[in-house]
């Protein structure tokens, strides 16, 4: 009996996985250079002469020439942005503008910046550790029980914390738990160079804020997820040959369902990162959002590029990260026909 | 029964049209009931409900439940400037992705994935602190960060569209890519595009009272539910309905346009939930 | 006498107790901090001014406590945050300072002056030269005497142009010819007589350095407190300055300065015991604790003039019928009850109250919408529209804003609100110096400096453009007036035409307002600065 | 034919409905022996898949059961709790797809799949012998390396023989197979048959094949059972029902078949299938029956027993059977060529890529021919052949990479947009899914309308009478001019989409494979409008399909595409009674076709 044809030659010149991370690490080059053009132009774009701005009363003439060479402004734009790209490939991220003003001659920006950094990614990476989780878990029970009053229990829920602002979430919290009750530092004071983990309590808060406002978006999309693989052919398949419902769940449903998934919660990672700067400055937390937000207010030219570019990053490597969280998942992009 | 009514007879459709239709009636015609001028100090600052002023005095001392009947219309129109300009634009660019599938459609989504890339607040700042806090610089700070998130949508849907047969058909007779554009694919991509338009007009007031919050956006004296939350936020411990009250009209809204905008979903025969994420906007 | 024609930094605007309460630094602070420099020095003599609310809570009772960590938390400058006092300008940086450093002259809670460094300022006969007697056995941190040499050195690095929060009050003292007599007496000739040089070095932008002090990364000074730690716009620390001259104190062992920009989030902190001391308290808040007493309220009355000013030179206000009649038209109380809740008291469009030379005589004006109506009729400007430019760069200002363009509807003049955001409304580049109807608010050290910073000739804050050739001799006689009664009767004078016809209307002297935890003790009121003008090394925790 | 064996299936009175009331299927009853195959056949919306899913205990989301009893090797079905339920399903009846590359969990090995059945019923045998021996059982062991192989890299045969191989791992005496072969090719399709016959043979498994293509079920089953709107129509044995059909819609049914041993006239059945919850009250088939009177519609009749073994629910079936087949007219003989006019349409060496990102692949390679004005060509070949990239060359949808068309004499531009009105015009196209040639969100009217206005220029009013002709043309009533192409079935919408390809009044029509969604008997009443435009209109026709049978009803001549190339053309006599190619001949002898006593 001669088998049926034999299956396509899969073509063997460059193994697909490679080919696939090389595409999605040169498309993350060419996003971040994109990227770093559009921070470079965006804040040097700002009316006014960036270092009388900086200087503010103390712009005499004399100062603002000695601020502009600090600041390298008098050589032509496309030269800054290679120096200043240049520099931050090798981790120098320049000098603050304003630390430059007060006269100090050399105000490395990743000193002001690396605590507030550390405790921002700490922040983030325990919500995450939340967030993943009970994303998959309330949206695969959400799409499982479709239609039933644990999905609308649950949907309602999503949707009223989608509602409100973080800073009205992070109020009711402080409301409930502070004033209310007296269990919860409202506020999360971390001393510099001390680790936020040393005092968790003080995170509890933050992290419920920022869980409430990203969960929300999580689960509508892991729902919606498993609710299509659910409905795959598949599945009746598994069904029909008597395979156990958990076991159908698990292995089939969930486990197709996971990839789009962790796309979205990846995008849903990256929010948490800008959405950061709001909860940040509800509790006072020492993070990278409200140091950004003040570099912004203060036209601290050097803090803002840096602190703007070290965001696009993470931003890009969460991306990438999650290209290969969906690779190892989708077979069919691991082992081509 | 066509599509449209379907989703109208489903429980979750019909309360989210009652809601939405009710908070835009506040909105639009509530400033004809309010008892007293919103601008005007009526009694002292931060005094609680009572049977004068229904919902107490704001930091100022004026009527919250006046500023509440007058405090809607421009958070919906800023809102739903920005979501339509959004529209616009992230639309003509996936339109134009999608139906050319020539070199442009990866270097538009090339640069589309570069905006994404962009932390939208961080970009919304230094847009404001650049172009200062005018309304329209807000608008059109909300539309840019929308619009990415928009045209991978529609590029999608137009690519899924435009292999169907009515459209080649109209390729064949010679149309021009304009006329097969918008009377072959747009009417056909309208609906599953615009599913998720209740997440993303949400999600524009919500950056819209971020943005007040960090004290960019609107300026007082207007009367703007965004604007309420963040004047009164930092006093919610002794004047709690001043921030409550715009607060409660926002999630309202929120949820009737989800509510309404998952009925239609589900009458289009999918769970055509979008798969954009909040975040996928920003 | 010449003129000083020294650019003045716009050292007139104190950034305390203000709107940051909007969650940011960003909106106000920012801006703000940017744009100005604070300058409130304690003025000298006079009495204190009357106040109609919220009177300070002592928390002096029992015998001070040794040991401990006092934690103040500040509205943080971000990365403008600096540790150098002639370059300083946030309140945060004012407090590192009066407690780092020691002035010539302290100022007393009643704004007179007393001794510090400096025991004697001797002027000769036509006040053009002074002589400094220093007080001796005074050692910096690093051990070394305190002496001569120093306030020269002090006085030549104020004047620099970077230093541009120092350089007006040197800018009277021919700086060559300064000669250290002897270790401990200096003497100073100046550019013009001055009656009152003590008045300039009570101000935290000129208290004295080392000699040979460049970076002030590791300051040194004579303070209460000694440099640990700084970490611009989140936390600094600061060890006892273990024989510091005023023995005994401080009784802290240890000076926490920690910046929290949001007012709420500063206030939290506080009630949950994380800071012991909270400066601007916003008022509303204020009032409410006042009723629950679980923090102490600290309220200091002080010349902190807020203020609606009219461009002289510009229609309508070049008419002066026109100004006095919008002068008439302020509700006073009512703005300063609803505005500021209360906290501060009425002002009389003159600037200074409580400061010496400040004329008590001018009768309280008060609202008096007839005669303002007759003005404007007499003028032709019935009916009159007008756009007043507000920003939420202070607490207060919208509000006030607000109200008035409430008030005036009734002499039938509109006043149109247009909203401007902070960073421009102080920036000589945006609009500072050319909006013809808009507010300010000034906290001078003594009314000498608010009359050359904003009236005089060379005035380089001419708010008002007030431009009057023999008003500005009256006020260079009264300046250089060493007799007490013929000066105080030029003073009159010269209020009493900025009263009548000045484009100023003070409508309050707005109070400091901060929270204290109820063990903090030792912390008076003092109308010269926040949390009794920063002088931490009184300040002790009870159990 | 054996004796009946002891039956394994036992159907009696099934019926089941939606849970909105409206019934799907009544009151079905049938038998299946060990090692006998039940043909189940229906066209769309029968029932038959319904009734099928019913022998595993499954009802879709919407449907319930209503009553009756299914039991298989003496175990009942129905009503059981869904744990024993469960460990029926692969151990005693067991479920081949339709669909496999849908129906394999794409991120399984295959191996893993067989052992995910093995684990849920025998939970300690389960080993990877048991596995190896279960694809080797349908000719998958050669290759040691395809357990670990994913669905996706497996071909469409090989896909379908795992999900044998995990409905036989546990040697079920029942399996459900619900159209197994219809998305694979004919060779495939017939490999995969033979592969079923033997497992029937060999192991004596009973099997109930669902199917709409007849001569699929003819072939392969031992008894046949039609369904029409729900309910049985006629069962019998498999010969039986073929040959002598007693129920006019059988009858119908196997005359609409296209069989390309006997090229006959097509006659399709008029009118369209009753949808669910439009149940008349008499037989359902009264609407489209030929025979239908009066007495036909007043009570539902019964399923009486033409022979002991063969059934029919029809109230005039004594009178039909005497009839005997009414005379179809054999088809004219295919019209001689007239004088060698110079040819409509000629393609000259065409070579056509697909592109994407850096690889190129040629999908057609030195295809040449010719089509005369009123002639139709047939373009055969299996999927992945070429042919309907020849067809949208042809249209001006894809740019050629080599060779030329001369359309008329004139060469064409590769795009539409840039060729002549006229040769725009002349040239139409209709292609295969119904559901979407039409645009939903415009009347059918408006979509006619398009055509005249563009290409012909019509002005309004000229193209409303117009519409209304061609309408009529397609054999349309009129009123679905202002209906919504959603309220239209199948068939219908391809007639509109007809009705639009005439309104321009073409010389050459494209069919791309125009009838291969619809049922068998739509397809055969839109093959005879085809037939007649043909003839009536002189039109010239590229008819591209990969179904034999059509290809003998409709053309004059045959082209036989295999991966790109053209292997043999000649009139359909010639290609179809002596195929010279060597593909051909394969082609031919695996297609399915009804036996030779067939009723026709």
């Amino acid at each position: 009996m001669t088998t049926v044809a034999e299956p396509r030659a899969a073509d063997r010149e460059v193994s697909p996985v490679l080919a696939f991370v090389g595409r999605r690490l040169l498309g993350a080059a060419v996003s971040l250079l994109v990227a770093s053009v559009l921070i470079f132009i965006g804040t040097s774009v700002l009316p006014g002469n960036a270092a009388s701005v900086v200087l503010g009363r103390g712009a005499t003439p004399a100062a603002v020439q000695k601020l502009e060479k600090q600041m390298h402004l008098n050589k032509p734009l496309t030269t800054q942005y290679t120096n200043w790209l240049g520099g931050f490939v090798h981790g120098d991220l320049g000098d603050s503008s304003i630390g430059l003003a007060q006269g100090q001659k050399h105000a490395p920006v990743w000193a002001l910046i690396s605590d507030p950094v550390k405790n921002s990614l700490i922040l983030a990476l325990i919500t995450a550790l939340f967030m993943i989780p009970l994303s998959l878990g309330l949206g695969a029970i959400a799409a499982v029980y479709a239609g039933r009053p644990a999905d609308h229990a649950i949907s309602i829920m999503s949707l009223a914390a989608i509602a409100l602002p973080e800073f009205v979430i992070g109020s009711l919290l402080v409301g409930v738990f502070f004033v209310w009750l007296d269990v919860l530092p409202p506020v999360a004071i971390i001393p510099p160079g001390q680790s936020p983990l040393s005092d968790p309590t003080k995170l509890i808060l933050p992290v419920a804020t920022l869980l409430l406002a990203s969960l929300a978006a999580g689960i509508r999309m892991v729902r919606a997820g498993m609710v299509e693989t659910l409905q795959a052919e598949y599945v009746m398949a598994a069904r029909l040959n008597g395979l156990s419902e958990r076991w159908v769940l698990w292995r089939y449903a969930m486990r197709n369902a996971l990839a789009p998934s962790v796309q979205v919660l990846a995008q849903n990672l990256q929010w948490l990162i800008g959405g950061i700067i709001i909860t940040e400055t509800v509790f006072a937390y020492p993070g990278l959002g409200s140091l950004l937000v003040t570099a912004v207010g203060n036209r601290d030219l050097g803090v803002v590029q840096s602190v703007a570019m070290l965001i696009a990053v993470v931003y890009v490597m969460l991306n990438l990260v999650a290209d290969l969280i969906v690779l190892l998942l989708v077979p069919k992009l691991r082992e081509p026909a | 029964m066509t599509g449209r009514l379907r989703f109208m007879r489903s429980f979750s459709g019909a309360v989210g049209v009652t809601i939405v239709v009710f908070v835009v009636a506040v909105a639009i015609f509530g400033r004809y009931f309010a008892p007293y001028d919103p601008n005007v100090p009526v009694t002292a600052p931060l005094s609680p409900p009572s049977s004068h002023y229904w919902l107490g005095t704001d930091f100022l001392g004026r009527d919250v439940f006046s500023r509440l009947l007058y405090g809607g219309r421009s958070v919906i129109t800023l809102a739903a400037l920005a979501t339509g300009l959004g529209y616009l634009i992230g639309m003509s660019v996936g339109l134009v992705a999608g139906f050319s599938r020539s070199r442009i459609d990866p270097v538009l989504m090339r640069s589309v994935d570069v905006m994404l890339a962009f932390p939208p607040l961080l970009f919304l700042l230094v847009l404001i602190s650049g172009a200062g806090t005018g309304v329209q610089v807000l608008v059109i700070g909300v539309a840019v960060i929308q619009a990415p998130g928009i045209s991978r949508i529609v590029r999608t849907a137009t690519l899924e569209v435009s292999v169907r047969g009515y459209v080649e058909a109209a390729i064949a007779r010679g149309e021009r890519s304009y006329a097969v554009i918008v009377r072959e694919v747009l009417p056909n991509i309208m609906a599953p595009v615009l599913v998720d338009s209740g997440l993303r007009f949400t999600y524009s007031i919500l950056i819209i009272a971020s943005v007040n919050f960090l004290g960019l956006g609107l300026q007082p004296p207007a009367s703007d539910w965004a604007l309420m939350i963040s004047d009164n936020r930092q006093y919610i411990a002794i004047q709690a309905w001043a921030v409550l009250a715009p607060a409660a009209m926002i999630a309202l809204l929120t949820i009737g346009i989800n509510l309404t905008g998952d009925a239609i979903a589900r009458s289009l025969g999918r769970s055509y939930v979008p798969k954009t994420a909040r975040s996928a906007v920003i | 006498m010449s003129d000083p024609h020294n650019p003045r930094p716009e050292t007139g605007i104190e950034l305390f107790d203000h709107r940051i309460s909007r969650g940011t630094l960003l909106r106000g602070a920012a801006g703000t901090m940017l744009g100005m420099s604070p300058l409130l020095a304690a003025a000298c003599g006079g009495g204190s001014s009357s106040s109609t609310a919220g009177t300070g809570a002592s928390t002096s009772a029992g015998t001070p406590v040794k040991g401990g960590t006092l934690r103040a938390g500040f509205v943080g400058g971000g990365t403008a945050e600096t540790l150098n006092l002639y370059q300083g300008v946030t309140p945060i940086d004012e407090s590192r300072a009066q407690n780092l450093f020691d002035p010539l002259l302290v100022v007393n809670p009643d704004l007179t002056t007393g001794p510090g460094l400096a025991l004697e300022f001797n002027a000769n006969a036509d006040a053009t030269e002074y002589e400094i007697k220093l007080r001796p056995g005074v050692e910096f941190h690093n051990g070394k005497t305190f002496g001569a040499e120093d306030v020269i050195y002090s006085m030549r690095l104020m004047a620099k142009s970077a230093n541009f929060a120092s350089v007006p009050f040197v800018a009277g003292i021919n700086l060559k010819d300064l000669k250290a007599i002897n270790a401990t007496t200096v003497k100073v000739p100046l550019l013009y007589p001055d009656a009152d040089l003590g008045a300039n070095f009570v101000y935290w932008n000129t208290w004295m350095v080392q000699n040979g002090e460049t970076d002030f990364t590791k300051p040194v000074g004579t303070g209460p407190f000694m440099f640990d730690t700084f970490k611009a716009g989140t936390q600094s620390t600061f060890k006892r300055n273990p024989n510091y001259w005023q023995t005994g104190k401080p009784y802290v062992d240890e000076l926490l300065i920690q910046s929290i920009d949001d007012n709420n989030a500063r206030l939290e902190a506080l009630q949950s015991g994380q800071i012991d001391a909270m400066a601007q308290l916003p008022t509303a808040d204020a009032k409410a604790h006042q009723a629950t007493g679980d923090i102490t309220v600290l309220v200091a009355k002080s010349p902190q003039a807020m203020m609606f000013y009219m461009d002289t030179t510009q229609a309508p206000f070049t008419d002066v019928r026109v100004r006095q009649a919008m002068k008439l038209i302020a509700d006073r109380p009512a703005l300063v009850a609803s505005a500021i809740n209360g906290f501060g008291s009425i002002g009389n469009d003159i600037v200074g109250k409580g400061l010496p030379f400040y004329d008590n005589s001018l009768p309280q004006r008060v609202q008096d919408i007839a005669q303002a109506k007759s003005l404007l009729k007499q003028a032709g400007q019935e009916n009159l529209t007008v756009t007043l430019q507000t920003s939420p760069i202070f607490p207060g200002f919208v509000e006030a804003a607000t109200l008035l363009a409430q008030q005036a509807k009734a002499a039938g003049v509109t006043i149109n609100l247009k909203q401007v955001p902070p960073s421009s409304y102080y920036n000589p580049s945006a609009l500072y110096l050319k909006m013809a109807f808009a507010e300010t608010q000034w906290p001078p050290p003594s009314i000498k400096f608010f009359y050359l910073q904003a009236l005089s000739s060379k005035a380089p804050y001419n708010e008002t453009h007030w431009k009057n050739a023999a008003w500005n001799d009256l006020l260079f006689k009264a300046i250089g007036e060493t007799d007490q009664a013929t000066a105080q009767q030029t003073w009159n004078q010269v209020q009493e035409i900025q009263y009548n016809q000045g484009g100023y209307i003070n409508w309050t002297n707005a109070d400091w307002v901060d929270g204290l935890s109820t063990k903090v003790k030792g912390l008076e009121p003092h109308p010269a600065g926040v949390l009794g003008n920063y002088l931490f090394m009184n300040a002790w925790l009870s159990a | 034919m054996s004796d009946a064996p002891a039956p394994v299936v036992q159907v009696e009175g099934l019926s089941l409905g939606l849970t909105t009331g409206d019934p799907v299927v009544e009151d079905v009853s049938f038998t299946v022996g060990a090692g006998q195959i039940l043909g189940l056949v229906g066209e769309s919306g029968s029932g038959k898949t319904t009734t099928a899913l019913a022998l595993l205990g499954y009802t879709r989301r919407g449907v319930e059961l209503r009553g009756g009893s299914v039991s298989i090797s003496g175990q009942p079905i129905l009503g059981q709790g869904i744990s024993n339920l469960r460990n029926l399903r692969g151990k005693v009846v067991s479920y081949v797809p339709q669909d496999p590359g849908g129906a394999l969990n794409p991120s399984l090995r295959v191996g893993d799949a067989v052992m995910d059945v093995l684990r849920a019923h025998r939970a300690g045998a389960a080993s990877l012998e048991s596995v190896k021996a279960s694809l080797e059982r349908v000719e998958l062991g050669a290759d040691p390396r395809l357990p670990r192989r994913y669905p996706h890299q497996l071909s469409g045969g090989q896909q379908q023989r795992v999900t044998i191989a995990m409905a036989c791992v546990c040697d079920p005496p029942v399996a459900v197979l619900d159209e197994p072969t219809t998305g694979l090719d004919v060779i495939t399709q017939d490999r995969i048959l033979a592969e079923l016959a033997r497992l029937r043979d060999d192991d004596g498994m009973a099997m109930v094949y669902v199917s709409h293509d007849l001569a699929v079920v003819a072939k392969m089953a031992d008894r046949i059972v039609v369904m029409y709107a729900g309910r049985v129509v006629e069962s019998g044995p498999a010969d039986e029902v073929i040959e002598r059909p007693r129920h006019p819609y059988t009858r119908a049914l196997v005359s609409a078949i296209p069989d390309f041993r006997r090229p006959r006239a097509l006659r399709g059945i008029p009118g369209v299938s009753v949808g669910v919850g439009e149940w008349p009250s008499g037989c359902a088939f009264v609407p489209r029956c030929r025979y239908a009177i009066d007495r036909c519609s007043e009570a539902l009749p019964e399923l009486s027993a033409a022979t002991p073994d063969h059934s029919v629910r029809c109230i005039r079936w004594r009178e039909l059977a005497s009839e005997g087949a009414d005379p179809g007219d054999g088809r004219a003989a295919a019209t001689a060529v007239e004088a060698e006019d110079e040819a409509l349409l000629q393609v000259d060496h065409l070579e056509v890529e697909y592109r994407n990102g850096r690889r190129r692949n040629t999908v057609v390679h030195d295809v040449s021919f010719a089509i005369e004005s009123g002639r139709c060509v047939a373009l055969v070949g299996e999927s992945g052949s070429g042919k309907t990239t020849i067809g949208r060359c042809l249209a001006g949808l894809h740019p050629p990479s080599g060779g030329r068309i001369l359309f008329d004499g004139s060469e064409l531009a590769a795009f539409a947009r840039n060729r002549p009105l006229a040769a725009r015009r002349r040239i139409q196209i209709v292609f295969q899914n119904p559901f979407e040639s039409l645009n939903p969100r415009h009347k059918v009217s408006s979509s006619i309308e398009r055509p005249l206005r563009v290409l012909r220029g019509l002005s309004q009013g000229e193209a409303r009478t117009e519409v209304g002709e061609l309408l009529d043309r397609a054999k349309l009533p009129r009123r679905v001019g202002d209906r919504f192409p959603i309220e239209l079935s199948g068939g219908e919408r391809q007639r509109v989409a007809i009705a639009r390809a005439l309104a321009a009044k073409p010389d050459l029509l494209i069919c791309d494979e125009v009838t291969s969604a619809l049922d068998v008997s739509v397809q055969a009443a839109v093959l005879e409008l085809l037939s007649e435009l043909q003839r009536d209109l002189r039109l010239s026709m590229l008819f591209i399909t990969h179904n034999l049978g059509v290809v003998a009803c409709v053309a004059d001549s045959v082209l036989v595409m295999d991966r790109g190339s053209l292997r043999e053309s000649g009139t359909v006599a010639q290609v179809l009674n002596t195929p010279a190619d060597e593909y051909t001949q394969r082609l031919l002898s695996a297609a399915p076709c009804l036996p030779d006593g067939a009723y026709s």
